[in-house]
């Protein structure tokens, strides 16, 4: 019973826990971590899971890839194909970001000669 | 001759003078003053007429309204008649300095905008142009750099507050009533119920309280006039302030109406009962902070909010005889303070823009027509007979004691006391006394600022013997808030309970000056000595001061000067002090440490969740 | 017809083509932004007259809206994208003369690509959409920010950056809910199927919405990139970014409260919300000495008006707030214009470096002084009758509490009153200290803001010009089923 | 002490987020959307990958817009690095003849295979920004092995520009021949699962995979600059 | 299968914990690395072969690089 019960647990949530955990470690990251670099690693492992959650929110049980090829036509449903167009597009806008932020962190530290944000503060109040 | 062609003339009179001050400089002085004067003239036609007519229906569905009464008339002709005055006085004052296209624009601006209050048939234009004024205001107290920051801003804020005050108060009306128009709204809301007169009082009340510094609000008063340049402290004084009187009978007498203004609020706790201990309290502290004053210009600001305590003690008790008396002061108050004023600028400047009482003295033979001015001016002030604040402070004393109040005209009465040692003070200082030796070269004021001290010279005397002119149509304004009417003659006002009659005073006087100067004839002949012709019983004599201007009252500060002093200025300070340091404070919130501000981000809508999920608030 | 899509296209195939104009002539290119605005204003203009009739719902290749993308030219989305072409036209002038340091080009591609990318998030009918377009225009205002280069700049953009993304990753978390939860992104076809926004699930998706789309419309406690971002970047880019960005996402926010969710019972939250935005906003401008930090602190304040006055939720209330909307972008925008070249002139941010600027710049000070006017609402000028709608949408609530609120409101304009006024003084009536000779802005500076001084003028003393497009805009928010109903049919 | 507030402020979050994720099982059929692209995506858009169809024709304005944002980070990141870039040539220590080589040698075949990615993007997995990506890696490579070559900065602006102007200018004749639709599919749908299908699809994609392919290769390009 | 996924998970939320944890920057990098290598795993589980191809060649692959560059542009360790 106990092994079943957690085998459907598992089953129905694995993917959300996996997603939502790198979404909260991500955020944690980005809440404790000082170093600007180590935030931004916080965003992209943040952005991964919010990526990873979109995905399996398509997620159809034991449906295929939306691709018709010319074997395996129309034998199984099909996932959703929406959620993973988003995706697709979430991935480029996050490596925008991502690449944006490490230009201007390259940037901060010709300024500033350090990447420790508590010691980034000249705008301030 | 209609409102709007009136209106334009105004403003467009004002930029107009700016653009010629861009363009040709030469022809802006007599074309501000042509322009003024011309208003002048136009408004004396408007005499008696009472029409209404929308100039605008632009503004949110809400047509703009000009209307003209024996209310506004009587306000719009003392402001231009004023205003003119002040642009003629400002020819001469103001050409060496800088800016003076400026000054003439917002000088002519605040006229215009005055002029746009009183012809205001709804409240939003009558909000619109009270703005205008408030900021040309502004601008123009500002002028004079220096301290005169300190005390732009003072007004500013209060202004604000005045405003958005008054603008609750306006909007409340039409969110209740779906307009704003006057006439309609007079008739609409003296149905309202008590508590929602009573909050539309406070609201306005505060806006034209600030307006005419009845204290406790009246910080900014005594450091605008001092600062602000002398040629404008005519209209600044006379009019502007006073737009809070055009606003409280507008509030009371025309909205509310006196049924049931007269009648809020349980026993000794009514609203005109407090706006009269208001004023009574008013008269007292301002009149003897007024006597401490060493500054010309502050003495004469510390008066004027005395003053004004006078005239919401005049209208508060809502009598005709009261009401008439109010007015009428408040049309006395604007000619002998303009007429001070000018007087003081006049000194200030030949002086070289002294303005401190103890360093000036003996002015009265090389400046005689200020002198005069100045005197007549101080007659006023007093209420000594013949002149127009006699009869205007007659009218409000016997208000007082007619209607049961003892101690509000005893309180008048120490207002007049003081106000004597402060004028005498104010002469004497100036004009009496030792010349010292920097001013024996000083010259008389040029034509263009004797010429309106010597008008308003003779207005007071004209008021002051034949009452009855601006009685007539001030009884036409009591008349149209629903009084009975007085019985007004030529010479003052005749009525059961006791006469005033200036013929009688005049001819008392008269015979009293002929029996003195035969008095004085029949006397040895005197012998006129040159003012610096002193002797010191045989001491040499220091070539410094030595006469008595320094410390004039002595005893008699050290007395009360503990007591009265502007606390609540002092309060408005620390209050502007600590708004700093909480504004300091919060924004210290924002820290500079990205960390936090997505801490704050996160703890946002962590907040939001938490609610939710514990309490379904949503 | 004209297709509202070309709002959106022009500017983005004139921003991609930038580069090839510029391979022809390096002089041509900062004329193209001017070019692409003056074009869509005119379109903008050209839809209004239809779009008050009628809502224009545009389907993107053809397919109907809940399948394929649609865009919703309705008086609320042509108003701002009329409001941003305006804005985005008057700064591109600005910026033919105030830009004349590093990669111009590049300036004038993220400038037009900004400004599309807020014209899209106006117009689009759908949720993901919005997102996309929403990065465009942070992504650009962040390389924006950074444009100069400098310590603040650069610090300034990565605070921005960083707060930015976690808000975009929360709306994204957001949208994935809310697709989860109902299975489109159409915001027509969501809004038709929520019909409550208390239960707790839709009620997560709706506050990880507000809370992305919140940061970029500066509501109160996430608003902390936004004086820094506003006072580092390019004035002109300062501009659009207080007269732009945020009032876009406020729209944004707007949007997602009225249409997707309706969330009506949220409405006295954000009135607090708002209330508190507008008093911290102009507490912490009260308290500075940086003008453009003041001036953006003064922009939160402005937001926090513009919530207050959306969460009144009357339609009075509605048109008072875009109006505020209106007006802050043209006051905010002059200001921040005139306040670049008077930094520029004196080489300080600090006000008491602007003494005697009056006599130094004169057009200038007057076109700032008539914006800070406006901004507190004087009349004759546009913050007039803005605020007048506001004030009276509050009173007519005829509850104690609104009448508490716009007490605290009008005491923030008290507060904005004292420091704009204190700015006017300094301009005016302090002595120059040093070189006290007359220079005005260069002709392409002083245009705009003439244009804007007009605008304001015109619109404070003949309000009735906007004032029906605004209406219908009021009403299109509070609507909630008249707009499913012009979307899906 | 933060740590403990974030941790405490997560958990609520997570809290929260659990409760919503209970109504959105996870495996079920669900949307009326999905099911329509799936049903009807052949004949509407003669793709036979649904995942391209939507990305490039249902939701193409989407599409539009993801290529725009890499457009402005691509400037941005330009523009963030640019005052730095005018430095004198610094002298290269080149690499291993082995590692040269192998980088000239795998070069082109990368850039074959993201080229094959993104033609192919309408009938396999993969499309515009996957070939983009892989192309884009091939520069990586080249710049890690083959020190001190450059893109030509023209060349890559103007592939960059072309590319979003085909995708502009293909949508908005859509606007005059394809009903009045932006981005419509206008062109003849072919044959499913052949190469030359799919409307306007594959030239879309095409036009992506240059675009993502030049953009990210010039990021890469700014950013090794920038740190050599 | 589930097994497998469970284990890729956990793989994946310990990779991302690690990259929390290190101090060494370049080590972070790799573990975040990692974690999008396992997510584009997990893409491919989850009948996403579109997502998996872009989530290995950009989220894996590129933003990797861009990360590595930057840290070598800058520090390598975290103080």
């Amino acid at each position: 019973m106990g092994i079943s019960n957690a085998f459907d647990f598992l089953q129905n949530h694995v993917y959300y826990i996996g997603s939502f955990g790198l979404i909260f470690i991500g955020l944690f990251i980005m809440l404790v971590k000082h170093n600007l670099i180590k935030v931004i690693i916080g965003l992209s492992i943040l952005e991964t899971g919010v990526n990873l959650f979109l995905v399996s929110v398509g997620y159809i049980s034991k449906g295929t890839a939306p691709i018709f090829s010319k074997s395996a036509m129309e034998a199984a449903p099909m996932v959703d194909p929406v959620p993973q167009a988003l995706v697709l597009t979430a991935i480029v806008i996050g490596v925008a970001v991502l690449a944006l932020a490490l230009s201007l962190a390259i940037r901060l530290y010709h300024h500033y000669g350090v990447l420790d944000l508590r010691r980034i503060k000249e705008l301030r109040w | 001759m209609s409102l709007e062609l009136l209106l334009i003339v105004a403003f467009g009179g004002a930029l107009l003078s700016y653009l010629f001050g861009k363009i040709c400089p030469q022809i802006r002085d007599p074309f501000a003053v042509i322009s003024s004067v011309a208003l002048a003239v136009m408004m004396a036609f408007l005499y008696g007429k009472t029409m209404e007519s929308p100039f605008y229906f632009g503004f949110l569905g809400l047509p703009l309204i000009l209307r003209t009464n024996m209310l506004a008339w009587f306000f719009a002709m003392a402001i231009s008649i004023l205003g003119a005055l002040s642009v003629i006085f400002s020819w001469d004052y103001v050409k060496d300095r800088e800016r003076t296209d400026f000054y003439y624009l917002m000088l002519l601006l605040a006229n215009a905008s005055m002029l746009g209050i009183v012809f205001a048939g709804d409240f939003v234009s009558f909000f619109v142009f009270w703005e205008i004024m408030s900021w040309s205001t502004f601008l123009l107290i500002s002028y004079n750099r220096g301290r005169a920051l300190g005390a732009g801003m003072k007004y500013i804020i209060m202004s604000i507050v005045g405003s958005v005050s008054m603008l609750i108060g306006m909007l409340s009306l039409y969110a209740i009533y779906g307009t704003l128009h006057i006439a309609t709204l007079s008739k609409l809301v003296p149905s309202a119920s008590s508590g929602y007169l009573l909050f539309l009082f406070i609201l306005f009340g505060i806006a034209f309280a600030i307006k005419n510094a009845l204290m406790p609000l009246h910080t900014w008063l005594p450091d605008a006039y001092a600062e602000s340049p002398t040629s404008f402290n005519g209209v600044l004084s006379g009019m502007l302030t006073r737009m809070g009187m055009y606003g409280f009978l507008l509030i009371i007498y025309v909205i509310v109406g006196a049924a049931r203004a007269l009648n809020l609020g349980p026993g000794i706790f009514k609203f005109n009962y407090i706006l009269a201990w208001l004023g009574a309290i008013t008269i007292v502290v301002s009149t003897f902070i007024a006597l401490l004053q060493n500054d010309a210009k502050q003495l004469l600001g510390w008066s004027a909010i005395g003053q004004g305590g006078y005239m919401i003690l005049g209208i508060a008790f809502g009598t005709s005889l009261g009401l008439a008396g109010g007015i009428f002061h408040t049309l006395n108050h604007a000619v002998y303070i303009v007429l001070l004023f000018m007087s003081v600028g006049a000194v200030q400047y030949r002086t070289g823009g002294q303005r401190d009482l103890d360093s000036l003295g003996g002015l009265i033979k090389r400046m005689p027509v200020s002198f005069i001015g100045a005197l007549l001016g101080i007659s006023g002030l007093i209420g000594i007979p013949l002149t127009n604040g006699f009869v205007s402070k007659w009218l409000i004393y016997k208000t007082l004691i007619l209607e049961g109040h003892p101690f509000l005209a005893f309180a008048a009465l120490i207002g007049t006391w003081g106000c004597i040692l402060y004028c005498y003070k104010f002469v004497h200082h100036i004009f009496l006394g030792q010349l010292p030796e920097k001013y024996k070269m000083v010259a008389r004021a040029p034509f263009s600022m004797q010429l309106p001290m010597i008008i308003l010279s003779l207005v007071i005397l004209l008021f002051g013997i034949l009452p009855g002119i601006p009685l007539k149509v001030i009884n036409t304004i009591g008349t149209s808030f629903g009084f009975q009417s007085l019985n007004v003659t030529t010479w003052g006002i005749a009525s059961e309970t006791g006469t005033l009659n200036t013929i009688n005073i005049f001819a008392a006087v008269v015979a009293a000056c002929v029996i003195v100067w035969l008095i004085f004839k029949a006397g040895p002949k005197a012998v006129p000595v040159a003012q610096e012709d002193t002797y010191a019983a045989g001491a040499a004599i220091p070539k410094d001061r030595y006469h008595y201007t320094v410390d004039f009252y002595n005893p008699l500060y050290r007395m009360i000067s503990p007591y009265f002093k502007d606390f609540i200025g002092g309060f408005c300070i620390k209050l502007a002090g600590w708004t700093q340091n909480v504004c300091h404070g919060i924004r210290q919130m924002y820290t500079g440490y990205i960390g936090h501000y997505v801490m704050y981000i996160v703890l946002f809508l962590a907040l939001l969740i938490f609610v939710q999920l514990k309490w379904s608030l949503w | 017809m004209v297709n509202p899509v070309l709002l959106i296209a022009v500017p983005l195939g004139l921003a991609f083509a930038l580069p090839l104009f510029g391979l022809i002539s390096k002089r041509i290119v900062k004329y193209i932004p001017v070019v692409a605005f003056i074009f869509n204003f005119a379109l903008a203009l050209r839809l209004i007259p239809d779009v008050l009739k009628q809502a224009i719902v545009v389907e993107i290749g053809g397919f109907p809206p809940p399948f394929g993308i649609n865009l919703v030219a309705g008086p609320v989305g042509v108003l701002f994208s009329a409001l941003i072409a305006l804005a985005g036209l008057l700064v591109a002038v600005y910026a033919l003369a105030y830009i004349t340091e590093g990669p111009k080009e590049k300036y004038h591609m993220l400038y037009l690509l900004l400004l599309a990318g807020a014209t899209g998030v106006v117009l689009t009918g759908d949720i993901f959409n919005l997102f996309v377009f929403f990065e465009i225009l942070c992504i650009s205002s962040y390389a924006l920010v950074a444009y100069i280069g400098d310590r603040a700049g650069i610090e300034s953009a990565i605070k921005y950056l960083i707060q930015g993304a976690v808000g975009s990753s929360f709306l994204l978390i957001g949208i994935g809910l809310l697709y989860g939860l109902f299975g489109t992104l159409n915001m027509a076809d969501l809004a038709q199927q929520i019909e409550s926004a208390s239960s707790i699930s839709v009620f997560v998706p709706m506050v990880l919405i507000i809370t992305g789309l919140g940061v970029e419309a500066a509501i109160f406690p996430l608003n902390a990139w936004l004086p820094d971002a506003h006072s580092s970047a390019p004035s002109s880019i300062s501009a659009i970014l207080s007269g732009i960005a945020i009032e876009v996402g406020l729209y944004a926010v707007v949007r997602v409260l009225f249409t997707i969710f309706g969330a009506t019972n949220m409405f006295m939250f954000f009135a607090f919300l708002g209330v508190l935005t507008l008093l911290i906003g102009e507490m912490c401008a009260f308290a500075q000495n940086n003008i453009k930090r003041m001036l953006a602190y003064s922009s939160i304040g402005q937001m926090g008006l513009i919530v207050f006055a959306m969460a009144i939720a009357t339609s009075y209330a509605l048109t008072g707030g875009l109006f505020q909307l209106v007006s802050h972008t043209l006051g905010k925008g002059l200001l921040f214009l005139t306040a670049g070249y008077m930094i520029y002139r004196s080489g300080s941010m600090e006000i008491s470096a602007f003494e005697g600027m009056g006599k130094r710049m004169p057009l200038t000070s007057l076109a700032f002084t008539i914006g800070a006017f406006s901004l507190v609402g004087l009349p004759p000028f546009v913050g007039f009758p803005s605020k007048f709608l506001i004030v009276r949408a509050a009173l007519a609530k005829e509850e104690i509490l609104f009448t508490v609120l716009i007490g605290l409101v009008l005491l923030g304009t008290v507060i904005e009153g004292a420091y704009f006024f204190r700015v006017v003084q300094v301009l005016y009536f302090k002595k120059a200290n040093g070189n006290s000779e007359r220079k005005d802005a260069p002709v392409a500076g002083l245009i705009p803001m003439v244009v804007f001084v007009a605008f304001i003028l015109v619109m404070g003393i003949y309000p009735q010009l906007v004032i029906e497009v605004l209406n219908s805009a009021a009403s299109e928010l509070l609507h909630r089923m008249e707009y499913i109903r012009s979307v899906l049919g | 002490m933060r740590a403990i507030i974030s941790l405490f402020l997560i958990s609520v979050l997570a809290w929260g987020i659990a409760t919503a994720l209970n109504e959105i099982p996870f495996g079920a059929a669900k949307t009326k959307v999905g099911e329509y692209y799936i049903g009807r995506g052949k004949e509407q858009t003669g793709a036979s990958n649904i995942v391209t169809s939507v990305v490039v024709n249902y939701r193409g304005f989407d599409t539009l817009g993801e290529v725009t944002v890499l457009f402005v980070a691509a400037i941005g990141l330009g523009a963030v690095l640019a005052t730095r870039r005018k430095k004198e040539k610094r002298d290269v220590e080149p690499a291993s003849l082995v590692l040269y080589t192998g980088c000239r040698l795998l070069f082109p075949l990368i850039l074959l295979f993201g080229a094959y990615i993104f033609i192919h993007g309408h009938l396999t997995p993969g499309g515009g920004f996957q070939g983009g990506a892989v192309v884009a890696s091939a520069f990586v490579l080249v710049y890690l092995g083959c020190r001190g070559r450059r893109i030509s900065e023209t060349a890559s602006k103007t592939v960059e520009s072309l590319g979003g102007l085909v995708f502009i200018v293909v949508g908005l004749v859509g606007l005059a021949v394809g009903g009045g639709y932006f981005l419509s599919n206008y062109l003849p749908k072919g044959e499913l699962n052949s190469l030359f299908s799919a409307g306007i699809i594959p030239i879309i994609y095409i036009a992506i995979g240059f675009k993502v392919g030049s953009e990210l290769a010039g990021v890469i390009d700014h950013l090794v600059e920038e740190s050599e | 299968m589930i097994f497998v996924v469970s284990l890729l998970t956990l793989l994946m939320l310990s990779a991302a914990i690690a990259a929390l944890i290190f101090k060494d920057l370049m080590s972070a990098v790799i573990a975040s690395c990692m974690v999008s290598l396992i997510a584009a795993i997990l893409f491919y589980f989850l009948q996403a072969p579109d997502v998996a191809m872009a989530e290995a060649s950009i989220g894996a692959a590129l933003v990797t690089a861009v990360f590595i560059i930057a840290i070598r542009r800058t520090k390598r360790y975290e103080e």
